[in-house]
């Protein structure tokens, strides 16, 4: 991997200052709205923000709140339904608001550029590289077909694509997500643009290459003096990119500071609980849900004595994996892993994408079949019930799963009453409609989940109600192992730290067992005792986590921390 | 349904005039389909010779067939058969298909091979020949022209179904609906199949006006419903022969009432594609 | 090159078991017609028990199914698809002086029908919702809410009975010309290798209306299918791509999105194209085509075994090498296909 | 040759053979045969209307310049005429007129029909001469000359044909499906099956005047209402399948001309299985009779082109003539129907199916519409079905069928004839299943009846019992209308139904 660490440079705080006088970009009042079905939506109901020549402002904010159609605003790209409504957006002077076609034509790619996320996707997948970068170079540039590919080596060598002739041919589905992003970073700087719009350009990337796209991202606008406007979710993200950044809440800009003072002193009650809510290399989960809005925002049911903590005795493992093997083609997706669990335990099973912890956490679930080795639950080896069978066994009930993307995990057409007591009705004797509503309002206090959002369909839950959901339908048949599978990805660092926060009471509550699965170590550390660092299927570092964290023994668990980027305040 | 879904659905329909246009006309066609015999008003089966084939008056609407039948209530009543023939057949090969397909998209293993050479065996035939031999063979009555278009119709619905569970099949509401202790066959029918029934909606919408439309051409070669039975098909396929002759009449209103009922089912369909499209979701 | 050659091949003995089943399918099916061809062909003003007798030796159908079913199957390994009862000659030697014909009339059709199809669509799509979106639905449905008899005549009655534009139809080529030597059996093309443009017309004029008719029945589907790629390309991030980067809007469209949504509507025209070469029989019927597809309806209602099965195997043929010339093609145009 | 000596034929039919004596040739097939062989001899024509009709009592020479018959009636002598040639310029010998008629006995098909004039065996056929050829028969059977007069006894050139005859086909019928050994006024010289046949004239043909037109052009059209349109544009000069509505409107828009013959030798009827309940009872087969809506039947299927057979008033319960077929007296008459059917035993009616083949269904769907309502006025449950061509015939052959419309030609109409083909026997033909000893001995006798009153007298009695039996109701002779050109002229109605070119002219 040439893009690797190898490259790394802090690039934080290495910007040149913001220039004085004239910004680049100025955004008055804008106003954007949307006729949709339904009447008209306010997307962004009036924003003012500059961005100075060299500068790098980042734009977060949770989902919905119109970073990304700030963007589409900028360049003109807003889909048919969409209309600027109002307020003015002066880049070097020239307002575009209403500017014929023609200036946007010279405008896009020439002086603005954007980069999105899921660069794979945002690539011509039946075009070569090569050409693409040609026909943006021709565009603008006015070069002929021979110049064009000539001038598009050049480029793929400056986003460091090793052998940058031979990549000329290639197609996107041929390159991996970080070299397609590079390539849309060449394809964005391709002619010179002053400004660089980039959404979220590292979403559904690893951790690691997050760290080096956004690495050469940063160095290459920073060698060109270009100023950045990086619209993200991650606060963390920003506040390590960015010399500016500008907090977003529907559809308004709420607050803008330079990174530094934005963490140290958080102006805005939305951004407050923003930076709150974003993990820390130290922060503990109460310290994220300290300003949690809505963190518990109804009373836990008191701590009926369901499950004794422990029915076993404490030295023997609730769960033992041995020698776990799972092959997929030719390739070990899991191979040869082996950790156990301790009843109330919680262990993170933590690792870049693709390293196996979904397919063993659905193995253990019994909702995959194993290539070999034992899973042990209670002393008893479970992995010897074929995954099709194992409904109707005994144990089905104490094995729960919460799944990754709560939208994904709830059927669309059961309301979110008939998800939460479909294993009641499955697993245990229960079927009366009355002790089945009482079960699932009881269900729904103690994972937070007011009592009318019950009988509504997914699509009307936001996704931090369907994560509760998803966790009630979980706990409803009382098991003893819960495994979650990144059950936090999906969402926003507020709504996780609420999910997160809830996990952990339910578990201090009942004595739950947890098997939490994440790539985020620092999330890991918070919520669980135990940690075991996967790579490639295989374990590369188990241990207690806060040690793990602290002292990595491997490089591997090492190079894992350094990618998550971070604000520190006190580095400040 | 529930009221939030009506009104889902009024939106949806309100922001598209042909489609909403199309469900009305469907609904009339089925107010038809079942007050037909009721309202009209002439024995669709009496015949006068001595009024045969006289052009629309007062009296008959549509004008009067060669037995000097009333074209209009002969329309009228076709339309439960034409309908019926349409919806019995796609029910079927619907029932069936979603069945067979949603079982080889979620099992997959070697009953997904087996299907899967089935339905290539079925695909390569010219279809239409196929119809025609199954009517012949099973015999010249109404149940086997419903059963020829089914099984026609077959093939798309198993690729359609199975193509729409597969891509569900490790989605997490159905992960997570077996370890809610769901066995196969329940995860299948009670989970799958039901959400793959609204893009279902849309093939059932196309292959009902396709249906009739089959029918009408087995009609036109002699196969299919027996007369005097009205129907529309063998209306217009006897009509059809008349065209030069100048009883226009004869062809023009069943043909009219055969055009707008696959119309209306085919922008039905089309809109409710358009409806399903995420991109067109607001 | 190769492995285009070998993928081919294999995918061609894949289709084998499938041939296998659609025959032995019209086999069996055909059996189960209920007239008896020995009578029908026996008939004869004073043919009786004997006669029907003898011909019921004369076509094999004196022994029993499975024998008939193995000996048939040999016969076609050896390339013998039986002889045709109703017109009394090889059967083989019937689809191929008929199939030229068929397949002209399909591939003009199909022409046709992407000719107008990809246009209406594209501009469909680059206008959703509007006026031209929906005038451009309802036009295309029309064409497919009638049925191809229906429309057929229609199209003889206005272009030939009443307005007199279009020659006669009665087949492919006016009587009192002379066809052109025979080299592809495809009309079109023996007179431009002839060089007689008198010929050409006139086929060309012969074509056109039952063209026309099978146009319009595949005209929905393929119009619907390009408006619905072409909108999901126009959605596609990798647009929204070109444009943030400026490229012009010609490029964009044809070049990104086109190409990208022509992909689907590929397959969607070779299946297109095997239903209409099953579906032309109405069409082979109104216009007096000497096709295929009017070969086997006679068939097929005489009950004559071996015309049916035959047309139906060469139907399925037809199909897998047209889908085998889809998947190629698509192969070609789609980078990511041909990596597997 | 010009347009003008062309003549273009539109037809929805389609030949299949050049030899009728293939197993399954169709109606256009004979028609073909018709024009491009010739047979010993044929029948005379006289005027009627517009057009033709031929003479059934009236043999005439058509390659035999004459015959004579001798007195017992037994021997049959034809003189050749000594100028005829075959296409390819070899003269037509008693050799080749031996060989053809050897053949027409001894191929299955033919052979049935040459039996039905006592011609069984190659034994009967003697060379007396180059020009002379002797027919012997066992009894002086009335249908034996009329007998070499159908499609069958074609003279073939033996020599061309034996040269392609083998072992196992030794009357060379492979060949001859596709190629023609002939010496008939027309030639083959393009023959696409199912498509079209392109005929010239032979400018050497000696059995008659020379033809007028020089080419013929026969196409196959399908579609009915196409051909009426290529018609009434011009552009094909002949049709004689048009539908009755097509022909009303045509003539109506005075465009063609019309020549409308009556079928002398046809009929449409209704059919019982005579041997299944309930139409084993005679008088339920009148009640039905009596309940049909003959007239508007006629109207309906026929647009009344044609002629009545119901309606007959007897005297005495006998027709005043033996023709058949011809009119029985049968009519509409409800409380009749109703009183038989009762007397019966089924006052109350019942339940039955009536059958009709698809290639039909332009006239059979009014019959089987119009008789479904009517037989609801008595009590009797119709279920009507259309059943594919090929399936009618199995079903009939096999006698399975309760009750059903056919229609039937007779080539020799001679009323023994008639009654032998259509109301006895265990084939096909005989519709009604009816079995009737009185008939079988009155056939079997009149078949060798010389005496012309005793003939006479016999046929009459057949008449009758067809009348009381009713094992078949005959509605009508349809008319066949040959719709041409203007300026066409000489149609001539065959007993095949089909066109002798030879016979049309055009006028200018
Ligand atoms: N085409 C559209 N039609 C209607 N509403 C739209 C459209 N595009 C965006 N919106 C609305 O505008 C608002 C802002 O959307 P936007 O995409 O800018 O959010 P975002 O901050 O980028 O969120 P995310 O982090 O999820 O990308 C949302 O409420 C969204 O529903
Ligand atoms: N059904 C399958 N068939 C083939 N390969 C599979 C299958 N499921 C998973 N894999 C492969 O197994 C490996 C491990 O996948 P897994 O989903 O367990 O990773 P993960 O650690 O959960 O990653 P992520 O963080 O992206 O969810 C990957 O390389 C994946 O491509
Ligand atoms: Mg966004
Ligand atoms: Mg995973």
């Amino acid at each position: 991997m040439a893009d690797n660490g190898a490259t790394l440079i802090d690039t934080r705080r290495q910007r040149t200052a913001p220039a004085t006088g004239e910004p680049l970009l100025s955004v008055r009042d804008l106003k954007v709205g949307f006729s949709t079905r339904r009447g008209t939506v306010e997307a962004i109901r009036g924003i003012s923000f500059d961005i100075a020549a060299g500068e790098a402002l980042g734009v977060v904010g949770e989902s919905g709140s119109g970073k990304s159609v700030t963007a589409y605003a900028i360049t003109g790209l807003l889909d048919r339904a969409g209309r600027i409504d109002g307020g003015q957006i002066v880049y070097r002077g020239g307002n575009l608001v209403g500017a014929p076609r023609s200036t946007f034509k010279r405008l896009r790619g020439g002086a603005i550029s954007m980069i999105f996320q899921n660069p794979r996707a945002a690539l011509n997948p039946i075009r070569k590289v090569g050409d693409q970068l040609a026909d943006v170079l021709a565009a603008h540039e006015g070069l002929g077909r021979r110049a064009a590919l000539a001038k598009a080596v050049q480029l793929l060598d400056q986003v460091r694509i090793n052998d940058p002739a031979k990549r000329m041919a290639a197609y996107p589905h041929e390159l991996s997500g970080g070299m397609c992003q590079r390539v849309m970073i060449a394809l964005a700087l391709a002619c010179h643009p002053d400004l660089l719009i980039a959404d979220e350009p590292t979403t559904g990337l690893d951790v690691t290459t997050q760290k080096t796209v956004m690495d050469l991202v940063a160095t290459l606008t920073r060698e060109r003096g270009m100023s950045m406007m990086l619209i993200t979710h991650d606060l963390g993200l920003a506040a390590a990119y960015c010399d500016r950044i500008a907090v977003m809440e529907r559809g308004l800009l709420v607050e803008a500071a330079p990174a530094g003072a934005l963490f140290a002193r958080p102006e805005h009650p939305y951004t407050r609980r923003l930076v709150a809510a974003t993990p820390r290399r130290t922060s503990t989960l109460s310290d994220l849900m300290a300003v949690a809005p809505e963190a518990l925002d109804v009373a836990p049911a008191e701590a009926a004595g369901h499950h004794a903590p422990a029915t076993a005795s404490p030295a023997t493992p609730l769960l033992e994996l041995r020698g776990l093997f799972k092959r997929f083609g030719d390739m070990n997706a899991v191979d040869d892993v082996s950790f156990s669990l301790k009843p109330g335990q919680a262990l993170g099973l933590v690792g870049e994408s693709g390293s196996g912890k979904t397919t063993i956490s659905r193995m253990v679930c019994r909702l995959l079949d194993t290539t070999g080795g034992e899973i042990l639950f209670d002393g008893e080896d479970i992995a010897s019930v074929p995954a099709d069978l194992f409904h109707k066994h005994p144990l089905r009930r104490d094995i729960q799963i919460v799944f990754q993307d709560p939208t994904d995990s709830l059927n669309p057409r059961f309301t979110a009453f008939d998800s939460i007591v479909d294993p009641l009705r499955r697993l245990t004797a229960q079927k009366s409609g009355v002790a089945l509503r009482r079960r699932a309002e009881e269900l729904a206090d103690r994972v937070g989940l007011p009592h009318d959002l019950l009988d509504r369909f997914p699509h009307q839950l936001s996704g931090g109600q369907k994560a509760r959901v998803g966790i009630a339908r979980a706990i409803a048949v009382e098991p003893r192992l819960l495994i979650l599978d990144e059950p936090t990805a999906a969402l926003d660092v507020s709504v996780q730290a609420v999910v997160l926060g809830l996990l952990d009471r339910l578990r201090r509550e009942t004595g739950l067992t947890y098997l939490f699965v994440s790539h985020d170590l620092n999330v890991v550390r918070m919520l669980c005792e135990t940690v075991v660092v996967l790579r490639r299927g295989q374990v590369v570092e188990a241990g207690d986590s806060a040690t793990v964290f602290e002292r990595p023994a491997h490089p591997y668990t090492a190079e894992l921390i350094a990618a998550i980027p971070h604000f520190e305040p006190d580095a400040a | 349904m529930s009221t939030a879904t009506l009104k889902h659905v009024g939106w949806v329909l309100r922001g598209n005039l042909v489609t909403a246009a199309a469900a009305a006309a469907a609904l009339i066609l089925v107010i038809i389909a079942i007050i037909g015999p009721a309202i009209a008003p002439h024995d669709p089966l009496a015949s006068n010779v001595a009024i045969a084939l006289t052009p629309p008056s007062a009296d008959n609407w549509f004008g009067t067939d060669r037995l000097g039948r009333d074209i209009f209530s002969r329309v009228l009543v076709a339309t439960r058969l034409d309908l019926g023939i349409a919806i019995a057949a796609v029910a079927l090969s619907f029932a069936i298909g979603t069945a067979i397909g949603g079982a080889a998209g979620y099992l997959g293993g070697r009953f997904d091979k087996i299907t899967g050479r089935m339905v290539d065996v079925v695909m390569a035939f010219p279809l239409f020949v196929l119809a025609m031999a199954l009517v012949a063979a099973l015999g010249n009555r109404v149940e086997n022209v419903v059963y020829a278009t089914a099984i026609i119709n077959l093939p798309f619905y198993i690729r359609f179904a199975r193509a729409e569970v597969n891509v569900r099949r490790e989605l997490g509401w159905v992960e997570a609906a077996r370890a809610s202790g769901n066995g196969k066959m329940a995860v299948l029918f009670r989970f799958l199949l039901p959400n793959v029934m609204p893009a279902m909606m849309v093939q059932i919408s196309l292959n009902l006006g396709w249906s009739i439309l089959n029918a009408a051409g087995l009609s036109f070669i002699g196969l299919g419903v027996q007369p005097p039975t009205p129907e529309w098909g063998i209306m217009v396929a006897e009509g059809a022969r008349f065209i030069t002759t100048g009883y226009w009449w004869t062809v023009a209103f069943p043909g009219l009432a055969l055009v707008a009922t696959v119309l209306c089912f085919n922008l039905l369909g089309d809109g409710l594609r358009d409806m399903l499209d995420p991109r067109m979701r607001t | 090159m190769r492995t285009i050659a070998y993928r081919s091949a294999r995918r061609l003995i894949a289709a084998l078991p499938v041939l296998l089943g659609v025959l032995v399918f019209t086999f069996v099916l055909m059996r189960m017609l209920p007239g008896d061809p020995a009578v029908f062909f026996a008939s004869g003003p004073s043919s009786g028990e004997a006669e029907i007798e003898a011909m019921r030796v004369k076509l094999g159908l004196d022994r029993s199914v499975p024998e008939q079913l193995l000996l048939y199957l040999g016969d076609v390994v050896t390339g013998d698809f039986g002889t045709s009862m109703t017109t009394g000659r090889p059967v083989l030697d019937d689809l191929s002086e008929r199939l030229p014909a068929s397949l002209e009339l399909t591939i003009l059709a199909l022409i046709l029908a992407l000719g107008t199809a990809l246009p209406l669509g594209i501009l469909a799509a680059l206008m959703p919702g509007s006026m031209v979106d929906h005038a451009v639905r309802i036009v295309c449905t029309a064409g497919v809410a009638m049925p191809t008899f229906v429309s057929g005549l229609l199209l003889i009655f206005v272009f030939y009975y009443l307005l007199g534009w279009s020659p006669d139809p009665t087949g492919r080529i006016d009587v009192f010309l002379i066809a052109p030597p025979e080299v592809t059996g495809f009309l079109l093309i023996d007179s431009l290798i002839a060089g007689d443009g008198e010929v050409f017309m006139a086929a060309l004029g012969q074509l056109l209306l039952p063209a026309i008719t099978m146009a319009l029945f595949v005209l929905a589907p393929l119009a619907r299918m390009t408006r619905a790629s072409m909108l999901a390309a126009l959605g596609g991030d990798f647009v929204r791509t070109a444009r943030a980067l400026g490229l012009p809007a010609w490029k964009v469209v044809n070049v990104y999105a086109l190409r990208n949504a022509i992909l689907p509507v590929l397959t969607t025209t070779g299946i297109m194209f095997s239903t209409m070469l099953g579906a032309n029989v109405l069409v082979e019927k109104v216009f007096s085509w000497p096709g295929v597809g009017s070969y086997t309806l006679d068939a097929l209602l005489a009950s004559d075994y071996a015309p049916v099965q035959g047309f139906v195997l060469l139907m399925a043929g037809i199909f897998v090498i047209v889908n085998l010339l889809v998947d190629l093609a698509y192969g070609i145009a789609d980078p990511r296909v041909a990596i597997e | 040759q010009s347009r003008e000596e062309t003549l273009r034929v539109v037809t929805g039919g389609q030949v299949n053979s050049l030899d009728a004596g293939m197993q399954g040739i169709t109606r256009d097939g004979f028609g073909l045969n018709w024009n491009i062989y010739d047979r010993l001899v044929s029948w005379d024509r006289k005027k009627f209307g517009d057009g033709y009709i031929y003479d059934f009592d009236k043999m005439k020479g058509e390659l035999a310049e004459s015959f004579t018959i001798s007195d017992d009636g037994l021997t049959v002598t034809f003189n050749l005429r000594k100028d005829a040639t075959f296409h390819d310029g070899s003269p037509i010998t008693a050799e080749d007129v031996k060989w053809s008629l050897d053949r027409a006995v001894s191929l299955k098909g033919p052979g049935a029909q040459m039996g039905t004039g006592s011609l069984k065996s190659p034994d009967q056929f003697k060379i007396v001469d180059d020009h002379t050829i002797q027919v012997t028969l066992d009894k002086p059977d009335r249908l034996a000359v009329p007998n070499l007069a159908v499609v069958f006894p074609v003279i073939l050139n033996s020599d061309l044909a034996k040269e392609h005859a083998t072992a196992e086909d030794p009357w060379a019928t492979e060949w001859l499906k596709e190629n023609q050994a002939s010496g008939g006024a027309y030639k083959v010289s393009s023959f696409k099956a199912g498509q079209q046949v392109v005929l010239d004239r032979f400018d050497d043909w000696k059995s008659g005047p020379l033809p007028y037109f020089k080419r013929i052009i026969v196409q196959t059209v399908p579609e009915a209402s196409t051909r009426a349109s290529l018609i009434e544009r011009g552009d094909a000069d002949l049709s004689i399948d048009l539908q009755s509505s097509d022909v009303l409107a045509l003539k109506g828009r005075d465009a063609v001309k019309v020549v409308s013959i009556p079928q002398i030798n046809a009929f449409q009827m209704i059919a019982f299985n005579t041997r299944m309940a309930p139409f084993d009872d005679p008088r339920v087969r009148q009640a039905v009779a009596y309940a049909l809506p003959f007239d508007d039947m006629f109207t309906a299927a026929l647009y009344r082109r044609g002629a009545p057979l119901w309606g007959a008033k007897w005297e005495n319960g006998l027709p005043d003539t033996g023709k058949f077929p011809q009119r029985l007296p049968f009519s509409t008459n409800l409380d009749k129907a109703k009183a038989l059917l009762a007397e019966a035993g089924h006052p109350g009616g019942f339940k039955t199916s009536f059958s009709f083949n698809v290639g039909s269904a332009a006239t059979s769907e009014p019959i089987a519409a119009l008789l479904k309502e009517s037989l609801a006025k008595i009590g009797i449950d119709v279920t009507v079905e259309k059943v594919p061509d090929a399936q009618m015939g199995t079903l009939i052959s096999e006698k399975k069928l309760p009750f059903f419309t056919e229609s039937a030609i007779a080539w020799l109409p001679s009323a023994d004839y008639f009654f032998r083909v259509f109301f006895q026997g265990e084939t096909r033909w005989n519709y009604g299943s009816f079995v009737d000893e009185e008939l079988a001995e009155l056939t079997a006798k009149a078949r060798y009846e010389r005496d012309p009153a005793a003939y006479e007298t016999a046929a009459r009695r057949m008449v009758a019992i067809a009348a009381e039996k009713a094992p078949v109701v005959m509605l009508w002779q349809p008319a066949l209308d040959a719709v041409m050109a203007k300026d066409i002229d000489g149609f001539t109605y065959w007993f095949h139904r089909q066109t002798d070119y030879r016979s049309l002219t055009r006028t200018k």
